[in-house]
């Protein structure tokens, strides 16, 4: 991607229209972060020391898809640390799959952190439009779960 | 051997634990907290794991956070560093139960010692001095008058719900004890609403020195000389040196000897301090033990050549000590200087912020232990410490000057930091001869209000 | 004392010397090209004057215009590092005319060691062996054959006119020394015009070791060990330890002894390194004699705790040796590993341009001498080298561990270094068992064409 | 000094008109340099590293002066390091002051290296205007001895 003023300007619109605070693009690895309203200000970071690549972080979201798609995007995330369940048990159906309509109070799946099982809601209503973490496997706090579409 | 260590902790010495793992060939992997996630330890690991959002009792404090982390990383031992739950002795328990060594003492042995009047037993039953005091509350000026001259003056009478000097008398003589034993309580009273007062020993100006020591599951424990650390405010240690300019290797041995005792008497397999009050005619007391590694542990690993962090983590894993009592000897002089991002002309406020240029010292005789980088952006959440400088010198006079030598290399932008101040520190006249106490700082800072 | 010395020099020996004059109290004054304004050395030191223009030619070689700067800062002595006009008797001499002390050896001993034919003789004539060799050409076979069987196999034939490897020939036995005598003036007539050949005894896959050596002006020559520099390419050292790996007391006190020979017949006064060849039979030969500071003295530093720029300063003052031979001990290992602004994978082609982040490894056993900085242009017009890092450990194979640590920890981005190279370096088999030698580093390049 | 749009543009202007090829403003300092077509690329060298301030140098040159005054400034720099004499004796009259008119090989002052007097040449035809070195104090190498307007 060769940066030219014209791409600047859609790069501020697109912004200001997903209200995104952040976008970096890394053209050496073609990374793409979209950040919104951070609570953190990590900005201050040079660039040049690598972000850390936690081992047991799972795929990263693919970016550039609310880019793509006009419709906001939120995340669920992690709230502990533990080991990522999307049934109930090995047998059973998911919590949740990509389509289903949720509530705030929806389980949409179950982290386990010490013997214990740890029910994570939605804690708000929509779609569940991906699910970012891969079943069985570590996530850590803060870690994005599945994509969903606001109601 | 551990095939992999999670590291409980953030800063320099998470990075410290780092390298020693490295060195070892043990993968690390560091817990962090939103806030850490851009630190030099999170880059330098093999691996790491957020547990959760800023603030320490939401991370770095919460047992179950870590254990979980410990859990799904698959680790076989957690290191806890300093501060947060190196100490705490519930968290070792957890660790025990679910078979993640915990890199320190005992449960118990953390617990004997985190007791401020168990650890005084202990000590004392180790046949290692403590500083005389009254066993409960006094009730009359005779029984005080017995137990003064019995103790030896000064002495100091204290109000029990004590705090910011009231109900507080130093005491030189018979004469001076029974009308200070009432004034004291006469104000207690005022200031508490309860007169109950004590009496103990008053060590006249004295020094902080304390011993480093280490212990392995095989029953061995050995001293490796000690720290002076009086160099302090409010508590907080500035400037720490080995060796102690007013010791000599005949106390340094009976004090050695002592934290030694004091260590066996508790089961203590790790790494260790044993925390003494020196005074003036050479006679020491102990005060407290740290059952954990140190934030200047690296004064004793430059006088001594013995890499403590890597040791603590070999014993812990179940191998013996690599050394004896008798390889140990002091060489040469080691000074440390912490280096804070306070502001030491605002009463040493805080400067949390963006270091937009870090050169650290080089050359000859110079280590710095540091989690910070040009770039690096100090978190609000944490302590104000961004890094250690230590030098190594064949004597002190020639340490202090290596001292200065690298503060003046030491370029931190973007923030206030006391590099500046620590110069100040080792020009002082009673750091330069060495005859500093543990109230010179303070005594001093007042004295330039 | 001197109260003031001007450096001329750049880069990190200039730094390495403006440490030492400010743990000495010596006001340092460096003198820099334009190219070098910005530099640590030049940040760092006391004082700085400009003398000319990027190119060494106009500035860092050009006697007048040091000693002209010399002058106007009024200073005692010059210190001239390594390289440029460290090694040149005229300005050795001119710093005597003006009175400003140079800070190396006299102009005699510089010149007796600088011309390869006197230091050959000179090194013979105090007992120390040099390569066998023919004294000239070689007229005939016979007289071939009676010298070659004199020196013993195997033996070079090597053109006189000499270069590529052309009328060169390795000879065994004396059955192919005759032919290969004839082959070899027959190939230099052809490549040169000359037929002249002369014979020398082949050191076959030689280290590289070198004696570190202090003397005073009193008459004291002191040696502190030795280095192994045999990892090098096209006769650039890439990595240097000490001790020796194949080194035992009896061979480094027989090395040591024949260096301070060597030094003494030439009234040697300060700091300098003899360089041997060493075969694989224990035998040594006498290369050359380097009358300066080098590069690697921080390795020699670390093992024996003598601080050899402070040494070199107070002996060229006068002053005598602060220390014995007996006082001299090897202790632990020490590795230094060369970090240069070149592409290891474009036949090391040197890579100037600005770093952008520069961050260096710590913790303990780990030294960083380097005039880089987040920010440094490093200029086209001398050499790639950045820095040192040197590690110390209690064994070579910790220090092989912690270079490895360290070197992960090396962040440099904007331009392309050895750093990761010097780690592949590190694990070469022939670097891990110590048994390496001169050509040791070509050939493994080779084989990875 | 505050910085806003018509300010970068009024500096932009004063580049191209002076051909100057860095104007930096230290604002917490209140230092002003103007460099033009240097030979060597130092920008690259952080700001936050103060540059060394070498004790032999002299006051540097107001360099606020050419952004007041119209007329392009050029300086006679000192070709050598060694000590800086304006005439050719103690006693005598200086070789130029401020006003004179010089020719390329106008004399202009004696730098004395080694024991040895070396003239100094205009090197370009012009009006002398400021001396600014210090008689009988040491220059380094580059460092601006007079500004002369160029006729």
């Amino acid at each position: 991607m060769n940066t030219d003023v014209s791409q600047v300007e859609f790069l501020a619109k697109l912004m200001a229209e997903y209200d995104l605070s952040e976008i970096s693009i890394d053209e050496t690895s073609g990374k793409i972060r979209l950040r919104r309203g951070a609570a953190i200000d990590f900005d201050a970071m040079p660039q040049y020391i690598p972000a850390a690549a936690p081992a047991v972080q799972a795929a990263a979201p693919a970016a550039a898809a609310p880019v793509a798609d006009a419709t906001p995007i939120e995340a669920i995330a992690a709230p502990i640390v533990g080991t990522f369940y999307q049934s109930p048990a090995p047998d059973a159906a998911p919590f949740v799959k990509v389509g289903d309509k949720v509530t705030a109070d929806t389980v949409v799946c179950i982290i386990e952190a010490m013997k214990v099982m740890n029910e994570v809601k939605a804690e708000r209503a929509g779609v569940i439009k991906r699910v970012l973490a891969e079943n069985a496997h570590a996530v850590e706090f803060g870690q994005p779960l599945f994509e969903i579409t606001p109601a | 051997m551990f095939s992999s260590i999670l590291i409980a902790n953030r800063g320099e010495i998470a990075l410290r634990i780092v390298r020693a793992c490295r060195e070892l060939g043990i993968h690390s992997v560091v817990a962090y907290s939103q806030a850490d996630e851009r630190t030099l330890a999170v880059e330098m690991a093999d691996e790491a794991i957020c547990i959760g959002p800023p603030p320490a009792s939401a991370s770095y404090l919460l047992v179950e956070r870590l254990i979980a982390a410990a859990e799904v990383c698959d680790v076989d031992a957690i290191h806890p560093g300093y501060g947060f739950l190196a100490e705490n002795p519930h968290f070792a328990e957890v660790c025990e139960q679910c078979n993640i060594t915990f890199i320190g003492p005992s449960p118990a042995a953390i617990r004997r010692m985190g007791n401020k009047a168990e650890a005084r037993r202990t000590a004392a039953a180790a046949n290692v001095p403590i500083i005389p005091g009254s066993p409960g509350v006094i009730e009359n000026d005779r029984d005080a008058l017995t137990l003064a001259r019995e103790m030896g003056y000064p002495v100091m009478v204290k109000a029990s719900a004590g705090g910011g000097g009231k109900g507080m008398r130093v005491v030189h003589n018979d004469g001076s004890l029974v009308q200070s034993f009432h004034a004291a309580r006469i104000e207690a009273e005022k200031a508490f609403g309860l007169a109950d007062v004590y009496i103990e020993k008053l060590i006249e100006r004295p020094k902080h020195v304390e011993i480093q020591l280490i212990g392995d599951k095989h029953g061995n424990v050995v001293h490796l000389g000690e720290r002076d650390c009086s160099l302090q405010r409010r508590h907080q240690k500035l400037i720490e040196e080995s060796p102690c300019p007013v010791l000599d290797e005949e106390l340094r041995n009976q004090m050695g000897e002592a934290a030694v005792r004091v260590a066996k008497s508790v089961g203590y397999s790790t790494a260790g301090t044993v925390e003494f009050l020196l005074g003036a005619d050479r006679s020491f007391y102990f005060m407290e033990m740290n059952t954990r590694i140190q934030v200047e542990h690296p004064v004793t690993e430059m006088v001594t050549g013995i890499d403590l962090m890597r040791e603590q983590i070999l014993t812990a894993a179940g191998e013996p000590l690599s050394f004896t009592q008798d390889d140990v000897a002091l060489k040469g002089h080691a000074i440390e200087v912490r280096i804070n991002a306070e502001d030491a002309h605002r009463n040493f406020a805080p400067c949390p912020g963006t270091i937009e240029f870090y050169g650290v010292p080089g050359g000859p005789g110079v280590r710095v232990d540091s989690h910070a980088y040009s770039g690096y952006t100090i978190p609000p959440y944490y302590d104000s410490m961004i890094g250690k400088l230590i030098v190594h010198a064949p004597t002190r006079e020639l340490a202090i000057v290596r001292a200065h030598r690298a503060l003046s290399e030491f370029l931190i932008h973007g923030v206030t930091t006391t590099v500046d101040f620590a110069g100040t520190l080792l020009d002082l006249e009673p750091f330069r001869s060495g005859q500093y106490d543990t109230g010179t700082l303070e005594r001093w800072l007042e004295s330039t209000r």
